[in-house]
């Protein structure tokens, strides 16, 4: 008893509401389970007559979840990049090449002190990284994955998505005030300048898109850029892009426009007094706006899910299901005999090596090959799985741009700052603009002429 | 800066890209260690002679020359006759007026009398003139300061150790191993006495030895 | 359970009075003790006070600065110096001739040795020794070297300051090699205590020679190719064309010295202008700039770098042979009189007045250290600008605490 | 040595000078009384056959006596140091006039001196403490100011009671103690 009442006692408050939810939560499911193996088939007909409601919770729940492994890996491509591009050697000691660090620096926020500074508003102060964090998540919702793959598609959802974006100023705006720090109050003011001036010329920017496509649905925008790669938008809209693309940055607060957390200047801005978990989600949503804004761009101008070639319609027409008995078989045999024949080459060749050496490297080799192998099956057979190559490869590829930035730009000042998007982006997104919209009525008075 | 807006950005972004593929400098630390130069100075660090046996002959050289003070040594002097010390005094003061007495060689002020209580150093000064003013002499003069005052004035002892040129530090640390030493007046004859008749070589105390044992203890 | 205990702590949020709960404001608790001070700590509507430093990360040390903004504008600012004070004056006043050249090092601990060469040519000057001149050359090429791995460092806390991340690890790169190679003969790579009364601590040797060939040959393209990371950079330029403007007649008033004031169009180096060692006999340019910006002060240390490789390269090919320490006696007491001595530090002149009384302690020990002056320029430099200008206007002058706070 | 500029000072100030023009390596010096700081400063920043237009260094000097205030300047006219010893300044309470009408960025450097000599310059707009904490009393540089451990002038264990040797009447706030403002 006294163990247990002694480290019941050292546990902070956010450790007893764990140490008692989850427990409770377990038994749940549990309880979850049994009951479903027993009305299993009542909840099923429910489940089915409202199919709307559980796909948005299945996709809610897993882009929630999602973020989380996607703010890792960015963390790690920053930390790395960054280093490399440094002519340092970066993250090395965790996991391979260091990737599991950011992993590492997750549990670690975890497990630090949530701290609430003297004089702080306590409610908004907690409040406000949840704000930010959910703003990010939200924004996730409308992006389309691939093919079918995407939270909900809505007819507005870019006017849905600059409208969450937004919600992140409100966020920081809290935080800033909360934290009773002057450095603070600088940073949350500097990102309330900054990201709602960056929202003009933002959503101006992407209005030449909306005028060509004729939508504001995401998922009917990528459709529209459907087939080879000149048919993205980037080619009728590289102002647009531009524009889209500055402006973007300084959304997602990254350098050379990162002066809402200028560390030379205001310390961590808004962030300065935050620790634990709470900066946690901050440092979270930042990489989860990026890889937004990053999304955002590739869904816009460069072809979302699209290839930027039209795929031969190949059809492997191989349901492994119809194998049958065979197919367990083959589960059982395959492995064995593509591990021994991979293994062969290196018993005959390296007979100086034990034995056991050749069977690993044929076991890795043969998983690899497995691995291929079902990749390209399952991007030939699922144009969902083909989308969503192509989309985290161009997504990721802007995130490194975002990456590359941060190691090689210093900061902007922020009267430049200001005067940049109000008397250049605004401006060239007004004439991107026009032009369009002009381009887009000779065009159509050619056609009809002709 | 060029004409062509965003050129110089683009060169940085080229620059930045290149070293992105290029060889790194670091050192990987635990299983690459830097060499250390020649001439390093970070370690204290004593040498040997081809025979195996120190080098150093503790001349205190090296502690006196160094400005921050961080060395404090020990040993048989060069004619191996006392044992030296340099540093670990009780107050940092004291070890700084020494070696500035060793160095300097101009005559210096000693006030420090001033901060005890002012007695009369005739009955030490004639203690000390008794034993010639010999630091090997210690227990003797301590004994005789004691019989001149009743007990050991700090004054007196930093007089001994001005005139005989022992360390304080040495002659605080004979006076406290003596238990029959005192540095207070005795309030308590009785006490005084038991002192004394704890004294090694005392006779009442080898009287009663010998009672005890049965045979004269040397 | 200890709970109840754990409440009661004066740590604890919930014990503390509402009326403990006040903004900090940097204002003294006593009277202002100059009208300036009066005039400082009183607030106009729509303004409060920022504190900058002691501990934030771009003010080089502990340098602290109370700003006085109003919005992203700074009205007014009061540096406030001593957070490393150290009392080095008095410390060398009550230390032999010999341990004084210890003090030195952590003066400047970016360019150790510019704070022992004036403080060694001011004994030297009131010992009339000669100085070999092996040691000489040895002198100004271990001080070019360090001019040169000073002004790099200030480059890329230049860029630092700005909030770019990658040139200070290039630049650090550069001066890696450069603190390798004179710890080679020096032993240590920072605080390196090299130069003696009467000459230097050592000869040069292979390794170092070594490092200084391979190092000489690839130092000017990988300069150039670093500097090419910023020198174009249309942000870099923006932030530091115009900013912290002053003309050469003000910053003489100031008593700038060394690169800041050779960017405002004064070719004051006192390398040329008072020659000391063996300056007289090497051939090299004062590179001047007339803008007087923080962007001439950094182009300007770039210029000096070249000119400091043409410097290294004539001492290694007009290096006698010979002795590198003068004939002099362990314990010294020098004659009673006084000395003055300054040489050209990568901030600019570093100057030691030395008197002596005929002992073996110094009597007056002044240290004379540029960035001092440098940084009471702030609210000149400062004029209408905002609070981000101070950080790169702080990087541009280049300030070194260690000698600033004694 | 440059004789001529010690023939032409010579000439300029010959009455001013409390002392021989002293030579010696690339030095030059001459002592003036500290009344005579500002026109014996201006003449030599301001006469074209001086144009000492560069303030090398200001350092307040206690000779155990008298306090000074000397001046190191710089001239393209000369190739020597030129140092301006403004001699004999009253221990008890030395006042020199400022010379931030010449070199504004002299202030600064008056400030150490009056943070470390206690030597009030007349004329500085800002003369307060720089190094030492503003409630601090005593001027560190003073040659009766000893360290702990300074064995040749001090007794041998510390001697922390010396730093209130000096309680300046003008020092504001030494009368008050230090409390924390909430």
């Amino acid at each position: 008893m006294t163990v247990v009442g002694r480290t019941w006692n050292r546990l902070t408050l956010p450790g007893k509401i764990v140490f008692t939810v989850v427990p409770v939560l377990v038994v749940l499911a549990v309880a979850a389970v049994v009951a479903i193996a027993l009305v299993g088939e009542t909840v099923l007909e429910i489940l089915g007559a409202n199919l709307p409601i559980v796909r948005f919770v299945v996709a809610a729940t897993a882009i929630l979840l999602m973020t989380i492994p996607t703010a890792f890996l960015i963390i790690y491509m920053e930390m790395k990049g960054i280093a490399l591009m440094n002519l340092r050697i970066g993250p090395d000691r965790v996991g391979p090449f260091g990737s599991l660090l950011s992993v590492v620096h997750g549990l670690k926020v975890l497990m630090k002190e949530d701290f609430t500074p003297t004089g702080a508003d306590p409610t908004i102060f907690t409040l406000a990284p949840v704000v930010v964090y959910l703003s990010a998540v939200m924004a996730l919702l409308v992006i389309p994955f691939g093919p079918g793959l995407f939270g909900v598609d809505m007819n507005i959802a870019l006017l849905y998505f600059f409208a969450i974006g937004g919600l992140t100023v409100v966020g920081l705006l809290m935080g800033g005030w909360a934290s009773f720090n002057k450095y603070s109050l600088l940073g949350g003011l500097r990102s309330a300048a900054q990201i709602i001036s960056y929202e003009i010329p933002l959503t101006l920017s992407v209005v030449g898109v909306l005028l060509l496509a004729g939508t504001m649905s995401l998922n009917q925008l990528v459709q529209n850029q459907a087939g080879w790669f000149t048919d993205w938008y980037i080619w009728q809209q590289p102002l647009g892009a531009l524009i889209f693309f500055i402006a973007a940055t300084a959304e997602a607060n990254r350098t050379p426009f990162d002066l809402t957390e200028a560390d030379s200047e205001i310390v961590a801005g808004f962030a300065t007094e935050y620790s634990g978990m709470r900066f946690g989600f901050f440092f979270f949503a930042e990489y989860v706006n990026v890889f937004i804004v990053s999304a955002l761009m590739v869904t816009l101008f460069f072809g979302g899910w699209n290839a930027p070639f039209p795929f031969p319609a190949t059809s492997l027409a191989l349901d492994p299901a119809s194998l049958g008995i065979g197919l367990l078989i083959l589960i059982a045999v395959v492995p064995v005999v593509a591990t021994l024949v991979f293994a062969a080459p290196f018993w005959l060749l390296r007979p100086t090596w034990p034995a056991w050496y050749g069977l690993v490297i044929g076991f890795v080799l043969f998983n690899l090959v497995a691995v291929a192998a079902v990749a390209g099956w399952a991007y030939i057979s699922f144009d969902w799985v083909a989308g969503l190559v192509w989309f985290l490869a161009k997504t990721y590829f802007f995130v490194f741009v975002f990456v590359w930035m941060r190691g090689t730009l210093p900061r902007v000042r922020i009267d430049q700052l200001m005067n940049f998007a109000w008397k250049w982006l605004m401006e060239l997104a007004f004439i991107n603009i026009f032009i369009t919209a002009g381009a887009i009525l000779v065009v159509e008075a050619l056609r009809s002429g002709s | 800066m060029s004409f062509v807006p965003g050129l110089g950005i683009v060169k940085g972004m080229a620059l930045t890209l290149r070293r992105f593929f290029e060889p790194k400098v670091t050192v990987r630390y635990p299983e690459v260690q830097a060499d250390i130069p020649p001439k390093f100075r970070g370690r204290l660090q004593l040498l040997y002679d081809e025979y195996g046996t120190i080098k150093c002959e503790t001349c205190f050289q090296c502690a006196q020359a160094c400005p921050i003070e961080c060395i404090d040594m020990g040993g048989i002097d060069t004619k191996g006759r006392y044992h030296v010390h340099w540093g670990a005094p009780e107050t940092y003061g004291e070890r700084r007026e020494e070696s500035a007495l060793r160095r300097s060689g101009r005559p210096v002020p000693d006030p420090a009398y001033a901060r005890f209580e002012a007695i009369d150093l005739g009955p030490v000064d004639a203690v000390l003139d008794e034993h010639d003013h010999d630091p090997a002499h210690m227990l003797a003069i301590l004994e005789g300061t004691q019989a001149a005052y009743g007990y050991l004035p700090v004054a007196a002892l930093k007089r001994i150790s001005h005139r005989t040129g022992a360390w304080y530090a040495t002659i605080y640390g004979t006076a406290t191993y003596y238990r029959h030493l005192r540095f207070k007046a005795p309030g308590d004859s009785l006490a005084a006495a038991d002192a004394a008749a704890r004294r090694p070589g005392d006779a009442a105390y080898l009287d009663a030895l010998t009672t005890a044992i049965g045979r004269r203890v040397q | 359970m200890t709970t109840e205990s754990r409440h009661a702590s004066a740590d604890d949020p919930r014990v503390l009075l509402d009326e403990q709960v006040g903004v900090f404001e940097p204002v003294p608790p006593y009277p202002p003790r100059t009208e300036r001070e009066a005039e400082f700590y009183t607030l106009r509507d729509g303004e409060m006070f920022i504190n900058i430093g002691p501990h934030h990360p771009s003010t080089h040390g502990v340098l602290r600065v109370v700003m006085k903004i109003d919005g992203e504008n700074v009205v007014d600012l009061d540096p406030v110096l001593g957070y490393l004070h150290r009392g080095v004056e008095k410390l060398c006043e009550n230390a032999d001739f010999h341990h004084t050249i210890a003090y030195m090092d952590p003066l400047e601990y970016i360019a150790s040795l510019f704070c022992e060469w004036p403080a060694v040519m001011a004994y030297e000057k009131l010992l009339d020794v000669e100085v070999p001149r092996r040691a000489e050359y040895i002198r100004v090429l271990t001080g070019e070297l360090n001019r040169i791995s000073s002004h790099a460092l200030a480059m890329g806390f230049h860029a630092l300051d700005l909030g770019g991340l990658t040139p200070i690890l290039y630049s650090f790169i550069e001066r890696d090699e450069i603190v390798e190679m004179l710890a080679s003969i020096t032993g240590q790579r920072m605080l390196f205590n090299y130069f003696r009364i009467g000459g230097v601590n050592g000869d040069l040797n292979h390794d170092f020679m070594s490092r200084l060939g391979t190092w000489m040959s690839r130092a000017t393209t990988q300069i150039e190719a670093n500097t090419g990371l910023l020198n174009e950079n249309e942000i870099f330029v923006r932030r530091n064309r115009g900013l912290g403007t002053i003309d050469s007649q003000t910053a003489l008033r100031m008593c700038w010295t060394g690169p800041n004031l050779r960017a405002t169009g004064i070719p004051f180096d006192i390398r040329r202008a008072h020659p000391y060692s063996v300056y007289p006999e090497l051939d090299f340019d004062i590179p001047t700039r007339s803008e007087g910006d923080a962007l001439a002060r950094y182009l300007l240390r770039i210029d000096e770098i070249k000119q400091s490789l043409r410097i290294i390269d004539q001492c290694l090919h007009e290096m006698p042979d010979g002795p590198i320490m003068a004939k002099l006696p362990r314990l010294l007491r020098p004659r009673p009189g006084r000395a003055f001595a300054a040489v050209e530090g990568p901030r600019g002149e570093y100057a030691i007045y030395a008197v002596s009384d005929g002992t073996d302690q110094p009597f007056r020990f002044r240290i004379h250290d540029p960035s001092f002056l440098h940084l009471q320029s702030f609210n000149l430099l400062m004029e209408g600008r905002l609070i981000a200008d101070w950080m790169a206007i702080n990087a541009s002058l280049d300030p070194i605490m260690g000698g600033v706070d004694k | 040595m440059d004789k001529a500029l010690a023939r032409r000072l010579e000439a300029r100030f010959g009455s001013t000078l409390t002392g021989p023009v002293r030579q010696r390596h690339d030095e030059t010096e001459i002592r003036i009384a500290a009344s005579e700081i500002p026109e014996v400063l201006r003449a030599l920043h301001d006469e074209p056959e001086f144009g000492f237009e560069l303030l090398a260094d200001l350092a307040g000097v206690d000779t155990g006596e008298v306090m000074q205030v000397v001046y190191h300047l710089w001239s393209v006219t000369s190739p020597d140091w030129l140092r301006v010893i403004a001699d004999g300044l009253p221990r008890e309470a030395p006042r020199a006039p400022s010379v931030t009408f010449l070199w504004k960025g002299a202030e600064w450097l008056e400030r150490e001196a009056y943070d470390m000599f206690g030597i009030t310059f007349e004329g500085n707009r800002d003369l307060r403490r720089i190094f030492m904490p503003p409630d601090y009393t005593s001027f560190p540089l003073r040659k009766d100011f000893y360290l702990a451990d300074d064995a040749a002038r001090s007794p041998g264990a510390g001697v922390r009671h010396m730093e209130r040797t000096h309680e300046p009447t003008n020092t504001p706030g030494a009368e008050r103690t230090r409390r924390v403002r909430t």
